[in-house]
């Protein structure tokens, strides 16, 4: 079968499809993602197709969500866990910390937990307070768990159909305000590694990485530096941990220079990870500091703010010129 | 089989067990099937155990156990709020339709069930709200446009909590009833319990979906333990966004009460003079130091989640014209009508305050101005810091960049 | 005043208002009144609606609705079990004391709780356990060396738990009550309960402490929602660390099961007789699809909460002599020696084994090596990463630079 | 009153005395916080002196304990929470983030949140699983919490005095291991502003900084490099959220060089922002990138294994090596 255009949102919905029609022990849950299909209809027609017990409306409570699906995953089945939006996953997270991420190590390996707990996250949809937060740092920092963020339709499909195969726990990103832009699909490839970084654009005079979101602005800027004579190399992480930071490496081998872009608070975040790591790999080659393009410091603040608060096309611009100026 | 507690349970889940096959089956068929809605209905116009003063034909019958006084002033000040709220929360509606907020949370069939509890409340307890609580600001002397700003994301609210002793609108399902069981601790350790008038209480609200959070168990467990001056005020409005209640729970909710060893009832909350009479006696009770108290107010959402949300996809329009023969605000009227206790002046009165409350409503949003980015750094903390002010000023330096050309750095 | 349910709660209130009192005078003083001891002493043997069948003195009464055929074989099998693991149990205390184990966490006086669970559940069933369930440990063929790692800090425990149907050990109080539910869920799905002798279910063990956790809430709600077959098994010992069952509830635990519709059971957690039969019941109710079910085995900790506590600090020693007149194993050897079910040689010959099984638990002990720096990074991904690959390879080269002086970095 | 020579258990109880002494608004609640005094002690004879309604031992729920906690902070009491050990702050996770650090944001100062959460943190005591966890680093993530450490019984005095008189939240962490190590308080003194960096030791060579625990190790490591004519600076940054880096950025200026040492897995963590920060701010003074010495991106082992998973004196000086090496 040939490529066919998806939105990010269809291309979800068609992932999480294929995977429970290829294994019957792929199972869906969460709050609303049955008839309703998820409030931004990821799971649209699952439950119709594939029947209350694989597609469960739980009661409204994330450490019940998360907890029964451990359960589920020790029993042999591969829970698809959906988190309405990323400020609600918080009552869940003792959960994924103390059983989810610790369950492999605390058995010498006796148990697995294939695992998906998808959040849709980071802001822009002009969305009351909880719904637009990017909490994927404090994720990364969790030993047991692997984290990844789509950008796109293709990788949407892809990297969600690894993350269900997977046998180890996987909190899945996706960044909603995406989930309605189209791009083509080719979903009868044979599934290569997803979870690495993947270069956008090639360039010579500074590095840019970025993921989720985030990716679409990092892509405007490296067109319009292109225009004024700026040759920008852009990155795509997808996989926020483990981090694969070798092509970045070598990026930053030739150019120099790093900017990093996300939307999440920049104190202690996956920012001052990559910072740190492509620092110590890369320090004589670097002629400039890393820089970071984040959210601010602040509770994500009302929606109409947002616009300031998110990483933006100009943002990003401005730091490369300041990395390149420095 | 098993002693007492248990025996109760089965027969528990005998009956939920039916309700649970007719809405079980819906689950998988697109549509629910005519014998579930004929179940809602049923649960409706027959919820168990609940008490009820003011039939959906407007007859009023008192309840031996909780006396109220029914005056013309209190039955048309009730008419009144509800009207208002309901007016003022179908323009919140249209203003999203219009594209001038950018979400509204309608409170639509809840008037009695927020007007009963919030003028069961004096000025001086203090009430938490979660997010659809327009009908609890109202009587909290909260001017409805202070939520706008919510709905338009220009601000959190801009009511002050603390003066209006009406917590901040709460979206994290769950939290604020401990927030509210903490604070009653404090009312409590203040010594302000007692019989003088002056006795303070504090009443939280939640959902009928929000009682599967551990937050509101645990509240009641903390709420319990400290003998907390707080009611547990439970809209169990039958969904939980797509989620109907009986996937929360296979028996009444407010028989949750009972598991603390706190007294919980069941009130019709289409029905502002029962849900007035009960949430007063609970108020008392926590007042006087017999906290907590659980109330379920009985009632349906008769609008949309919000206005995100569709409910064609998930429950049946016949569902909702069932409810509409039991709407709170009708019974009323028809009671002051047959009763005399109101003519056509009054309703016309009150319709015309309604407009006008509707057009400033509508005004004040239009005109509401985005702050500036200062807004963005304000308030993060009591004593701000260095590291803030510092970023603070970067973002304005950065922003100043772009002063000439008049252009600012938004997201693409 | 309320309809039923809440009327109970009345009563809740008022009765345990007195215990209240009663345990709540002791917070102020440092330490318990006699008055309260008292009300220890009564809640024991008279805990109300407690299904019990064997009495302190040993004399055995069936259960009209708990059936259960008293062979020798089964009584000297119980007593045999109870046996073994104290003996273990005190070893486990003994070595800690003697510097082999960091902690120990004892079962003391909970031997007739756990053995009548442990014997309920069938090979297929499921368990899921917190961190004092030594006795279940037993029951589900597990050998009790393989516990010891756990204690002096050389693994988590070194059974496999999907081979024993044990699931590790959990020290986060509630996790594991969620995790057994999801458990359930899925031998649900899987279709095999039923009347066959095949047929499975869950059990998952938590603590009277545990029921204020949000978990433990969530986990019932859960269960009930989907029908799960898991039983809610709370070994009630009175207290939680410091803190007496008072803290945590107004009411006998055992009522929270009518909150969720399910069926909630009170059993004399130191009648080993009662506590299998009622056990047997509950995981026959869930083989069958009758699901979820909760029982309270009511019994106390008569040892120290761990190794590290001092309960000098918080209880009177009375106490404990009252319950120790209440010891589960005594009474079944008063039992089985008068009804003549065994002779004194029995008895010596599980006193030998039990000795025996001691020095093999203490041998094992003392033997244990410590893992290399390998078990650091191992498990921790089914799928392991470059990146921890790397870490390890870094921190092997570091430690070999110490190689050829022998010494490795210790902490300072 | 002259200078006494305290445990910082004792440090931190007296802090506590002498706080709800002073102010009868301050009270203290967790688990066995009464009678027991806290399996650490630290609150112990409290409940004796003020009475149940001040000093609580609550039901068995961390998100109990913090958001009724939060109530009583807007009822205008100023409580400070016991969190029993560091693995079990997260069923209050939620609480925290969602209520704790953004009440005063949300009602735009209207509400003030005067509330302290302790957590006993770190490993070394030979515990079972979630009893040496080092969690700080989460907390660093959340704007509008104040997250501290202290290293000695004077900084357990002065810095839980003052983060109780703080009208914002502070995460306040103790190093347990630590607990019964002796040292001079002088409660007397005036209470300066303790929630800013201080050096240790003075050096010239490389610059060495971390907090809580670790510490000891880094103290040590400064005389070792000392008698093998090193001289390292020593800094203990006591605020990890915000931080306070101009001292150490100073001495970069100067030395060089410079590790962070934490106990915390590396990944994503306060090591990560210090690097990274750090970096920004003194870029052409550092001779190598800076390098961290922490825990490993694992679980926390068996405690069998747990001198070799924490930072040790031989582990921060082989750092020292590698960076004046580099
Ligand atoms: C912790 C959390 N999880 C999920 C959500 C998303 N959500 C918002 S409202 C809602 C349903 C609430 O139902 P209910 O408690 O019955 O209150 P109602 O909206 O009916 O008034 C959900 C799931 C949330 N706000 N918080
Ligand atoms: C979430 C969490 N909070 C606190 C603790 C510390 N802790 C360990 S055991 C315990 C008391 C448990 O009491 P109970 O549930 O009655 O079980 P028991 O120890 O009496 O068997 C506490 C508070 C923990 N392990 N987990
Ligand atoms: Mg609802
Ligand atoms: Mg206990």
């Amino acid at each position: 079968m040939s490529a066919t255009t998806l939105t990010l949102a269809k291309a979800l919905n068609t992932a999480l499809r294929d995977s429970m029609a290829e294994n019957n022990k792929v199972l869906v849950m969460g709050e609303d993602v049955g008839k309703l299909g998820g409030v931004f209809r990821i799971t649209d027609g699952l439950q119709k197709d594939f029947g209350e017990h694989r597609v469960m409306d739980t009661p409204l409570a994330e450490s019940g969500i998360v907890g029964t699906a451990v359960g589920l995953a020790l029993r042999g089945y591969r829970p698809v866990v959906e988190i309405q939006f990323d400020g609600f996953v918080f009552p869940g997270f003792d959960q994924i910390i103390s059983q989810v991420a610790k369950v492999t190590y605390r058995s010498q390996g006796a148990w697995k937990m294939p695992m998906v707990i998808r959040i849709p996250f980071g802001g822009g949809i002009g969305a009351v307070e909880h719904h637009s937060e990017s909490p994927e740092s404090f994720f990364c920092h969790i030993a047991g768990l692997k984290v990844v963020a789509c950008a796109n339709a293709s990788d949407g499909y892809h990297m969600l159909r690894q993350a269900i195969a997977c046998d180890d726990p996987v909190v899945f990103f996706e960044p909603k305000r995406r989930y309605w832009q189209k791009g083509e699909v080719e979903t009868a490839t044979a599934p290569t590694d997803t979870f690495r970084t993947v270069l956008r654009r090639a360039g010579t005079d500074c590095t840019v990485v970025s993921y989720g979101p985030s990716m679409a602005p990092v892509l405007a800027a490296g067109e319009a530096a292109a225009t004024e004579g700026r040759s920008l190399e852009l990155f795509d992480l997808r996989s926020l941990s483990p981090l694969d930071l070798d092509p970045i490496v070598e990026s930053v081998r030739h150019t120099g220079h790093l900017v990093v872009v996300s939307e999440a608070p920049r104190e202690t975040s996956i920012t001052s990870e990559i910072s740190a790591r492509v620092t110590e790999l890369a320090f004589h080659s670097l002629q400039a500091p890393v820089i970071r393009v984040a959210g601010f410091d602040t509770p994500y603040p009302p929606s109409r703010l947002e616009e300031m608060f998110l990483p933006s096309l100009d943002r990003v611009l401005e730091a490369v010129d300041r990395s390149l100026a420095y | 089989m098993t002693p007492g507690p248990a025996a109760d349970s089965w027969i528990e889940r005998a009956s939920s067990a039916e309700e649970a096959t007719a809405r079980g089956a819906a689950g998988t068929s697109a549509l629910p099937e005519p014998h579930e809605v004929i179940a809602g209905l049923r649960a409706t116009s027959a919820a168990r155990d609940s008490v009820s003063m003011l039939s959906p034909e407007g007859v009023f019958e008192p309840h031996p156990d909780f006396p109220i006084d029914v005056t013309p002033e209190l039955v048309k000040g009730l008419y009144r709020d509800m009207c208002l709220v309901r007016r003022f929360d179908r323009e919140g509606n249209a203003l999203q339709r219009q594209g001038q907020l950018g979400i509204w949370v309608p409170l639509l069939g809840q008037e009695a069930a927020q007007i009963g509890a919030g003028r069961a409340l004096e000025p001086q307890d203090m009430a938490f709200p979660s997010y659809r609580e327009h009908g609890i600001a109202w009587c909290r002397g909260v001017d409805p446009v202070d939520l706008l700003g919510i709905f338009r994301g220009i601000d959190f609210g801009t009511w002050n909590p603390a003066e209006k002793r009406f917590h901040n609108y709460t979206i994290v399902i769950g939290n604020q009833v401990l927030n509210a069981v903490g604070y009653a601790m404090g009312q409590r350790f203040d010594g302000v319990l007692g019989d003088e008038a002056t006795a303070e209480a504090t009443m939280c609200f939640f959902g009928d979906g929000a009682t599967s959070q551990g937050d509101v168990h645990e509240g009641m467990v903390f709420g319990a333990a400290f003998n907390a001056p707080v009611v547990f005020y439970c809209q169990n409005n039958q969904w939980a966004i797509s989620e109907p209640v009986e996937k929360q729970t296979r028996v009444p909710l407010f028989k949750r009460a009972a598991a603390y060893g706190i007294p919980g009832i069941r009130v019709d909350g289409n029905d502002v003079l029962a849900c007035l009479a009960v949430s007063r006696w609970a108020m008392n009770e926590c007042r006087t130091g017999n906290g907590p108290v659980m109330i379920e107010a009985f009632t349906y959402r008769m609008d949309a989640h919000t206005t995100s949300d569709d409910p064609t996809r998930y429950r049946l329009a016949d569902e909702t014209e069932a409810w509409k023969l039991l709407d709170p605000i009708e019974r009323v009227k028809a009671f002051l009508a047959r009763s005399g206790m109101a003519d056509a002046a009054f309703f016309d009165q009150v319709q015309a305050e309604a407009d006008e409350l509707a057009a400033r409503f509508r005004k004040h949003c239009v005109d509401l101005q985005t702050p500036g980015p200062e807004r963005i750094f304000s308030n993060v903390y009591a004593e701000s810091t260095q590291q803030l002010r510092d970023q603070e000023a970067d973002f304005a330096a950065y922003l100043d960049g772009f002063a000439d050309d008049g252009a600012v750095g938004g997201h693409k």
